[in-house]
């Protein structure tokens, strides 16, 4: 945003447009809030086409066909347009303002962390110093809207969706947080833009790579609780479908359906982008000097690949097991992986 | 000391059955769908489908064999009868009611009504669901004196 | 500061699940009463497809009641069929040919191995798994197919008529049968690969739900469920009809190799066993039929004597299907009794069910695997 | 959407507009997981590998309500389920579409007769959009009564008032001219049956030469 900043003045006299100074960057910052919004809305378009397409084929059908082009290019435009035009129901005994309120907080939560989003090495709206320790917060913002929603709805399918979602998202912040720490204390820095610039020099200079493998196994537990927090399968509790039949946004139409369904989708970008970018060596490619954009968006799309994979093959783990597993079994192992390589660091 | 080994049996075998799964959902990643393209390629329905019935007028000699043997009572007929002369004025099907049982074509002793290859009747009223396979035919008044229309 | 005396008041959750539901299969009302997550007490409310089919067969004739069997167990039609003629041929007394009587078994062991595919990947979509769904349909497209071919309807086949069956099979099928039993247990390994051992859904499945035999017993569980809490009873074996004596076949029961006998997952696994044996079957039928006419002759219109009345048994998808029917000398009978295996299986719900949790409880119903058609009627 | 429905005359640009969102609405038709009897295991077949509902952009199936665009009705209502279809669909949001699939939902099929407790016809308590006829039909059947709703909802006016009122806009009653056509389809089957195996293989050939041209043309 900064590079935007600078550049912007000279865009503008160019233009002919006479802004006064103050308002640079608002405007630099305007525009980039669009931007972030556009990028956002339209890669979770592109996943969803690209979700039922592939769901399609790992099941031995096509998916979509006719609508628009030889692909179904356009589906997710069909269904974007349809939602938006479809009624929108809130229920009498709901609580309004909170059931209005809570698809807001979900997309903001992913909105925000996009903002430390690191796709290239020019390409980040803002390298904050802090940059993963912003981003974990700002997603943790999700979890109120989801138990908004499900407690706002007066449905008792949409409240025990809400409960599994606290209990589950609430659980697995601590192993997602925790198996960050072996890379930070790796780079020694938050930033992610260093954290990357760490990983120069070729595939083997990625932290997934690097022996004993204390980072390999802690990118295992990132992505495995960074689905969990998704709510994507085998995690998909919350929204359990053939449990509690669409779980807490059982009362949700239209247009603010669509902001659950969308934060979904860029949830799951956003996540696969920052294990690219923490373990798999973001915008540096295979060789050493290849660098560029296109690296990081070939790691996200194959992480997000395996995301669907995932969904399309496994079956669904119940609440106590899903517990279980974030506490008993991702927790110690993560645990073991900081204290491994926190002893490397000191030696 | 079992408890340590389930425990970390229980983590293998989550990973490696998982592992095994996506193995065969990603072979039917790279194989060829079953999917029927249906609307453009028409499907080839056995010779022994019961769609809709055919109805072959000239054989029929009027005698509500077919609406008797329906166990739903969907077949109605009407028939004008001079001397030897047989006039079917009315065969209508009600797929309102009908269960596609094959029961109509067996006893007809003219072979005059089958079981058809057609299946694609989707219509927007009900009344729609009614068909008549009859020539729709202009009676005199005598005529309509002697039509008998039943069901059974 | 004013010490808090009220507790806060904690009350059970009466849940209301179905008639809409996605895992109840059908217009099944279940009443849960749940703790959180605990489940206390499940109350299956039926009623819901009630068509009064026993009322239907009191005022037709009997050879017209047969297409309205296939709409009672809609997912394995055949067997109904074959239940409700053997019922009406005792009766009446009528002789099937040979050749009826083989026809018979290799359609009502082909829509044997429909149903449990289609249990099969019901039961994968109840604990989350989408996919076995679509490839359980694919196989058992195959089967449809078969059918179809035979008798020209995909799902309710009326194939079976009193006194054999309709009509011979087209000269080709067969080679596909034959071709379809080469490839089937390929298929079953893969369904075993992707589901059956599955870490997750063994875990979801071990353990839940256990029926002991006792209780089976005592409800009248029949079918898969009681064979999946270890009691070796299959009508085939243990009252053979039609041609079965004729036939070498295991009959699958639970073990206890991954948990308690009579679990969700033992009853799960009989299915998959059974599409084995059921192959196993056709393999024999396909190779010991003999050409011959496949309807009695002059069957014509069914007329008891008066008085005289009928129960069989059959083995169905389900379990043991039987019908009651008693004439009172008129081309109708005087009164039709179905003996639905769904309906006492079904009925087991609430004593399995307590202590476990909501997710268990969909998928202790599916592995009942219950049709709403048979058990209302 | 409702504040704006029919506010405007017609003209160039509103009939664009409006071509434009109908065909949103057509081509993501969300059905509700919703089956009733032997119709739903046709449905679900329909959603499966071999018909793929999913192509029509029809495949999320939903299994609440409030998510659905859809309801296919498939089979027997009957009395004590009727209230609850009829919420069903009032808690659907607009614009909602009906399919009555099978006999039972068309006018009580086989158990119109004698069965005492079953609903006479879906129509009676939710308006019906297209009424697909078979017992139960086949999924080609139900992707076919699909289609004919997507012609329907194509030809609906949205923001700019219909140029006329439908009257009879494909009121399909079907007469004997359209039976014939029927009727030439099953004797070319029947000569079709009875072919030497020599005329069958070059039949099936031929079938799968124009399968595969239809499949490229797509």
């Amino acid at each position: 945003m900064s590079e935007l900043a600078a550049v912007l003045p000279g865009v503008l006299e160019k233009a002919g447009w006479s802004v006064p100074g103050g308002l640079v960057p608002v405007l630099a910052m305007f525009i980039c809030a669009s931007i972030v919004a556009a990028a956002m809305g339209l890669s979770a378009a592109v996943l969803v086409w690209a979700e039922r397409k592939l769901a399609g084929h790992f099941q031995c059908r096509l998916g979509p066909v006719y609508v628009g082009g030889k692909f179904g290019w356009l589906q997710s435009i069909a269904d974007g347009i349809k939602l938006l035009l479809k009624e929108d129901i809130i229920p009498a005994d709901a609580d309004r303002p909170l059931f209005r309120l809570a698809p807001y907080l979900v997309v903001l939560g992913v909105f925000l962390a996009f903002i430390a989003f690191p796709v290239s090495e020019k390409l980040m709206v803002a390298d904050l110093n802090i940059g993963i320790f912003f981003i974990l917060a700002v997603l943790t913002l999700e979890v109120f809207g989801v138990i908004l929603a499900g407690w706002a709805s007066n449905n008792k399918w949409a409240l025990l969706g809400a409960m599994r979602a606290a209990a589950q998202m609430v659980s697995y912040e601590i192993p997602m947080g925790l198996a960050i720490l072996p890379v930070v204390v790796e780079a020694q820095s938050l930033s992610l833009k260093s954290i990357v610039a760490a990983q120069s020099g070729g595939m083997l200079r990625w932290y997934v790579f690097q022996p004993p493998f204390f980072m390999g196994v802690s990118f295992l537990i990132f992505f495995l609780a960074g689905l969990a927090s998704l709510k994507r399968a085998p995690f998909d509790l919350p929204e359990a479908e053939s449990e509690l039949t669409a779980g807490f946004h059982t009362e949700y139409s239209g247009m603010r359906f669509s902001f659950f369904f969308m934060a979904e989708y860029a949830g799951m970008i956003l996540v696969s982008g920052l294990a690219a970018a923490l373990y798999l060596g973001g915008w540096h490619g295979i060789l050493p000097g290849q660098s560029g954009a296109m690296w990081f968006l070939l790691k996200t799309a194959f992480l997000v690949f395996v995301m669907i994979w995932l969904r399309w093959t496994l079956p669904r783990l119940r609440i106590d097991q899903v517990v279980y597993v974030g506490w008993k079994v991702l927790t110690p192992f993560v645990l073991a992986c900081v204290l491994g390589q926190a002893l490397m660091a000191y030696k | 000391m079992t408890a340590v080994r389930t425990y970390f049996s229980d983590v293998f075998m989550g990973l490696w059955t998982a592992l095994v799964g996506m193995s065969i959902t990603l072979r039917y990643l790279f194989s060829k769908p079953v999917t029927e393209m249906y609307p453009d390629v028409k499907p080839r329905t056995p010779t022994r489908y019961r769609g809709i019935h055919v109805f072959e007028e000239e054989k029929c000699i009027g005698c509500y064999v077919c609406a008797k043997a329906c166990p739903v009572d969907c077949i109605e007929i009407g028939v004008v009868r001079k001397g030897k002369e047989i006039k079917i004025t009315k065969f209508d099907i009600d797929y309102q009611k009908c269960m596609f049982c094959d029961l109509c074509c067996e006893p007809c002793p003219a072979h005059c009504i089958h079981m058809g290859p057609e299946f694609e009747k989707a219509s927007f009223t009900r009344k729609g669901t009614i068909l008549q396979f009859a020539t729709p035919k202009t009676l005199t008044e005598e005529e309509k004196k002697v039509e008998k229309v039943a069901r059974k | 500061m004013v010490a808090v005396e009220k507790d806060v008041r904690t009350d059970e959750l009466v849940i209301n699940m179905g008639p809409q539901h996605p895992s109840t299969h059908g217009v099944l009302r279940v009443v849960l009463k749940t703790d959180g997550e605990m489940c206390l007490d499940a109350q299956p409310d039926i009623g819901y497809l009630h068509r009064c089919a026993e009322k239907i067969a009191e005022n037709l004739p009997y050879g017209q009641f047969v297409p309205y069997t296939d709409r009672m167990d809609y997912v394995s039609g055949m067997g109904c069929n074959m239940g409700y003629c053997m019922a009406v041929e005792q009766v009446a007394g009528i002789q099937v040919p040979e050749r009826g009587e083989w026809l018979r078994v290799i359609v009502t062991e082909l829509n044997r191995i429909a149903s449990h595919l289609l249990a099969f990947g019901t039961y994968g979509l109840d604990t989350g798994a989408i996919t076995p769904f679509l490839y359980g349909f694919r196989e058992r497209e195959l089967v449809l197919d078969l059918l179809e071919m035979l008798c020209g309807a995909r799902l309710t086949y009326s194939y079976i008529r009193i006194g054999g069956v309709d009509g011979d099979v087209p000269p080709e099928f067969m080679d596909k049968l034959k071709e379809f039993l080469d490839i089937f247990p390929k298929k079953i390994r893969e369904y075993n690969k992707l589901l059956t051992y599955n870490h997750i859904f063994m875990k979801r499945t071990v353990g839940v739900g256990v029926l002991p035999a006792d209780v089976a017993i005592a409800y009248g569980v029949t079918g898969p469920c009681l064979r999946g809490s270890g009691v070796r009873q299959d009508v085939r074996r243990d009252e053979p009809y039609s041609v079965y004596p004729k036939l070498e076949f295991d009959v699958p029961v639970g073990t206890d190799e991954h948990g308690p006998i009579g679990d969700a997952w033992n009853r799960y696994y009989i299915r998959i066993r059974e599409l084995e044996e059921s192959a196993k079957i056709l393999r024999q039928c396909v190779k010991m039929i003999s050409p011959g006419p496949v309807l009695a002759e002059k069957v014509g219109r069914v007329k008891p004597p008066a008085g005289a009345e009928a129960y069989t048994r059959s083995e169905n998808a389900r379990g043991e299907l039987g019908f009651y029917i008693v004439s009172d000398g008129t081309m109708t009978p005087a009164r039709v009794k179905v003996r639905a295996p769904s309906f006492s299986n079904i009925s087991v719900l609430p004593a399995i069910v307590r202590g476990q949790m909501l997710a268990d409880v969909v998928a202790i119903i599916g592995s009942l695997d219950i049709v709403l058609g048979e058990i209302d009627r | 959407m409702g504040v704006l429905e029919y506010k405007f005359e017609e003209n160039i640009i509103l009939t664009k507009v409006d071509w434009l969102l109908n065909w949103a609405r057509k081509s993501s038709l969300w059905p509700m997981t919703f089956g009733l009897a032997c119709c739903a295991i046709e449905m679900m077949a329909t959603g499966a590998s071999r018909f793929d509902l999913d192509r029509f952009g029809a495949g999320a199936f939903r299994a609440t309500p409030r998510q659905s665009d859809l309801m296919i009705v498939a089979g027997t209502v009957t009395l004590k389920m009727a209230p609850c279809v009829r919420r069903l669909y009032d808690q659907m949001p607009e614009p909602r579409y009906v399919i009555a699939m099978g006999a039972c939902t068309i006018g009580g099929g086989p158990y119109a007769l004698h069965g005492y407790h079953v609903l006479k016809g879906v129509d009676l308590i939710v308006p019906v959009d297209v009424y697909v006829p078979g017992c139960p039909p086949r999924p080609e059947a139900l992707i076919d009564g699909l289609r004919k709703l997507q012609e329907k909802v194509q030809k609906q006016g949205l923001l700019a008032r219909p140029a006329k009122p439908a009257a009879n806009a494909g009121d399909h009653v079907l007469e004997y001219s359209r039976m014939d056509g029927v009727r030439r389809k099953w004797e070319e089957t029947q000569k079709h049956g009875g072919l030497t195996p020599q005329d069958e293989e070059a039949a099936v050939e031929e079938q799968k030469k124009k399968d595969k041209e239809a499949v490229a043309k797509v």
